[in-house]
């Protein structure tokens, strides 16, 4: 009996440490498009290996509601796998909401299972495994209403407010400490679940929606470590390393994104950037721009050799990306080379508008990135800009006083030509005017981006009869 | 109990260390399944709910456990599945090698 | 000990991926100076065979640790010396940064 | 008592977690110049960190042994860090005797100490252990001493040789399994390391002086697994990690050194691949081929806008390498545009050719790796060939019937005019005629490389005044 109790004991802590293998490389194949799907592969047999493992258990006595849970999970999680693309921000939101809900529910297991027999160090681990985990319960289903637009997406700030939540955030602390020293006090734990809960609220109110991926991506990293303090308290080596997997995952994003903003990470937990919109919009009303109709559009692309196609964010909420392809299409026939440059925060999501035209079928080796693209715009006789904005602002350059100054733009303004798809002269997100549109050689193309592309291509279809 | 924690500390230190080495050399094309890979990946956190449900120790468990298995199970099979289809999309102009 | 095994087999593949990650990325301008740093930081043997000399439990382990104390030391001190020797001769023909 | 006891036991353990930080991040600092002295300090303040938690603890009695121990191997030590630049690989096999050497005692010690309470896998282990660090040691002998020259570096072969090799090994490991399956059988044990020690000596038996590097890398790769095992053993991490970041580390370099000669391990370790060089040399007698004089070679050189010199093996040997600085020193004074083609097993050892040109002063940025100075041939005045032959030989791109074919080689051919230093039309390390030697535009050199290149620099000087 205890022979085969080790016997399996062991087995299982084998199959988690192939477990853990297949994790680190389904991560190392996902580096390039030619390995990435093995890599999901790899994950998806690491986490069968990992459930059979679990499975075989000693104590578990009862499998029909384990059973039960999984087929109920599962069905929850097929819809989850098929929404619209255009959704996959507010989806990875509401997935960190689950994953930091189902550790907050074993951390809280875990205490009242133990208590009051929980040594300090395992209650200190678990105080900052639900602290951490009901914080980003709710914090991400609040980035998640923000980015679905249920709640309203401009931030709300008042004086002092960043003193009240971290006073908030203090209350949780205090309570962890005194756990620590006194574990048996297990009338205090529900403080700790539900301070942070509100905490996780508060957090996220002054952010302006438009900085939710960000915060999405910090989130990330906080689900990674409370899971990696779970693996301290269950004492599951598999579980700590999938924890700093995905929390160094999460880090590192926020911190390319953040990086590509030209921001610090206190500047965009605490600096309400999305306010600034209202203000500076609307003004210069007096300088001159040149716009242009889809049928003079058509033509110049029509006459262009080399063509770079700049997508935004106003490409993915037009759901222009099938569009824009037809147009890569009918160009390419004709003989045009056409490329497409991604900034690295182009749109509401890290890689989101590679994803977007990914599903419609643009071929991955036509996108570039920003500092492979950049030398090329004095050769290009065409910069279409589609729905993008903060991302060519040449002010980032040249604006001292800009609030993006020394952010990395693409350099569409060096093309040859340019012409840019808007509905308006509204700003975008960081809410500033942007000088490009004034310049000589820009054409404002005014519209919704999926029809006006989708008018340049009858042009262009009908040019060809 | 402190031999435990700190065997934990040398797996997190050196888990952390490829995550950084890994996740930095992730092409930035792949951000986007990235984060609902890790996503999946993270879910793993299903099988301790998974024993608190099969222990059945106490009814407080038992229930909280249900919950946090559908939950960690939906980030499963959604995390994977939605990587999958992203990635799916993702084709190159030049024929691949046969 | 099967525990102790398994936590040692966690810690050797995270330590042997991170090696693998790491290494390849060293430039080949540097390898001979890696062979001698590794080379140093293998002979943390050195440990092991301090604690043999210093429990002193039976004449023989005693005698096998000084010996072993002795060639670890010379790696450890001879490894980092020329690893550093053979560093402070790279110049760059750029003035550094200040 | 025990609490103290505990509490030192913690302290060791954290000290141990900063010593394999502190490791990991020296071999990530040393990939790049800029970081590298970096790297080597974090690796020595990681030593003494691991070395001081070490003498905590609780079983040491006696200091004094131990003091004077780590006194008379830094003795040892002091010198082995002031060798030649040009002994470095022997040294560095030596270094591998001495580390084996440490594992193999260790184990035994502990074996000792022990036996008979070893559980199975726990001797297994240590049969690992000592098996690799005996063969290790020995091996690591043999390399030294032919690479010293001490040995004869003609590779010794005879019939069934890989057979009588194997067999030895194979009883090694029987011993080792029946140990495994009686661990009281302690008067086994010594057969377990002496036998590897033989097969040490029989393994290196057929392999040329020139083999050695991969050789040497393989046996790195051995006694990093080694020391590893030797952590599972003392249950100590630290060691593990250090030991599978060694292995790895001469795993990687062996590769890499076996795909630059185009060979396969199996063909390294069992070819015999020095044995061709005295058969295939000395043919060819007919063809042509042109010499040119110290000042003629310097007329060319001085006349030349661009120049790349490809150093190779001869210019180890004939420690050449300060004079070769001092051509660099006369041609940039006179505006030439002079860079170094560095193949990845030009020498003897994996980056030879850059620790001996950093050591005369040469600046790193100068030194070209084969792949990014390839393509740039066409449009260089002079490819300076200095002791190199092997991997500037074209056959390996054009002949198939060559034992190099396929070999990654610098396209020295396709300079304006190309000059080889060398003292005779004698092959190099691989023992066939290079092609190179007898086209049009191809001028030879004969001469020891040192005083070759000294009188040319003389040429330069005089022509100035
Ligand atoms: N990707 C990330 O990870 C990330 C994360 C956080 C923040 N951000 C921020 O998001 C911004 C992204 O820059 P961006 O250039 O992609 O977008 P942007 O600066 O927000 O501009 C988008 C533009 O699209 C236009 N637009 C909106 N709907 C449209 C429609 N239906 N048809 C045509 N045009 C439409 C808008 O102008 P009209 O209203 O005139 O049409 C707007 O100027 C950056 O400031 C970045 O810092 C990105
Ligand atoms: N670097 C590594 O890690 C490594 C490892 C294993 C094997 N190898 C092998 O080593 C070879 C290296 O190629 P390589 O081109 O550098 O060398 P090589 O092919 O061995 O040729 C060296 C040449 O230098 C000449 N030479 C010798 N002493 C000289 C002196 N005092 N002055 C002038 N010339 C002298 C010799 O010609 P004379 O006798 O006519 O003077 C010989 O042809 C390759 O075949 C490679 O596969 C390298």
């Amino acid at each position: 009996m205890t022979a085969e109790f080790a016997g399996n004991q062991q087995l299982i802590e084998i199959l988690y440490l192939v477990a853990s293998v297949l994790f680190i490389l389904s991560l190392k194949w996902l580096s390039a498009p030619s390995t990435a799907r093995r890599g999901v592969l790899a994950g998806e047999i690491g986490m069968v290996l990992a459930i059979a493992g679990t499975l075989l258990h000693h104590g578990i006595v009862d499998y029909k509601w384990i059973a039960i849970a999984l087929v109920l999970g599962s069905g929850i999680g097929v819809p989850l796998g098929l929404v619209q693309m255009t959704a996959v921000p507010q989806r990875t939101a509401l997935s960190h909401a689950f994953g930091a809900l189902c550790v907050t529910l074993v951390g809280t297991s875990e205490f009242y299972l133990r208590t009051p027999d929980v040594p300090r160090f395992m209650m200190a681990v678990l105080s900052m495994e639900v602290i951490l985990a009901s914080l980003t319960f709710t914090g991400s289903l609040m980035a998640a209403g923000k980015l679905q637009e249920v709640l309203p997406q401009r931030p709300i700030t008042y004086r002092g407010q960043n003193f009240v939540n971290l006073g908030v955030l203090a209350i949780a602390i205090v309570v962890a400490v005194f756990l620590v020293l006194h574990p048996g006090a297990k009338e205090l734990f529900p403080i700790m679940i539900v301070v942070p809960l509100i905490f996780g609220v508060l957090m996220i109110v002054p952010i302006g929606g438009a900085d939710m991926p960000t915060v999405i991506s910090l989130l990330n990293s906080y689900a990674g470590l409370s899971a990696a303090a779970m693996g301290f308290v269950l004492n599951s080596k598999l579980l700590i390393i999938a924890g700093a997997l995905d929390g160094s995952s999460g880090f590192i994003l926020s911190v390319i994104m953040s990086k590509a903003m030209n921001r610090s990470f206190t500047n965009v937990l605490f600096g309400a950037f999305g306010q600034v919109q209202a203000s500076t919009a609307g003004a210069k009303e007096d300088k001159v721009v040149r716009s242009a109709t889809p049928d003079e559009a058509a033509g110049i692309l029509a006459a262009a050799n080399r063509v770079v196609v700049v997508p935004g964010y106003g490409m993915a909420v037009a759901q222009a990306q099938h569009k824009v392809r037809e147009l890569y299409d009918a160009l390419t026939k004709r003989g045009v080379d056409v490329r497409f440059a991604i900034h690295p925060v182009a749109g509401r999501m890290p890689g989101h508008m590679n994803v977007l035209l990914a599903e419609a079928d643009v071929p991955y080796d036509k996108l570039m990135e920003m500092d492979d693209i950049n030398s090329d715009f004095p050769q290009t006789d065409v910069a279409l800009v589609i729905g993008a904005n903060d991302v060519t602002n040449p002010a980032a350059r040249t604006d001292q006083s800009s609030p993006i100054f020394g952010m990395p733009i693409l350099d569409v303004d060096k093309a040859r030509t340019v012409m840019v798809i808007k509905r308006s002269m509204n700003p975008g997100f960081a809410g500033i005017d942007n000088p490009l549109y004034y310049l000589d050689r820009t054409l404002m193309l005014f519209g919704d981006a999926k029809s006006f592309v989708n008018s340049i291509v009858h042009e262009l279809a009908g040019n060809t009869h | 109990m402190g031999s435990a924690l700190i065997d934990g500390l040398f797996v997190f230190m050196l888990a952390g260390f490829i995550g950084f080495e890994v996740i930095r050399r992730v092409s930035p094309l792949l951000h986007t399944p990235l984060m609902s890979l890790t996503n999946a990946l993270d879910a793993i956190a299903v099988v301790g709910a998974i024993v608190l449900v099969g222990e059945h120790k106490s009814n407080l468990s038992f229930i909280l456990g249900m919950i946090a298995v559908v939950a960690a199970t939906s980030n499963v099979v959604g995390g994977f599945l939605i990587t999958d289809r992203m990635l799916r999309m993702f084709k190159s102009s030049r024929p691949t090698k046969p």
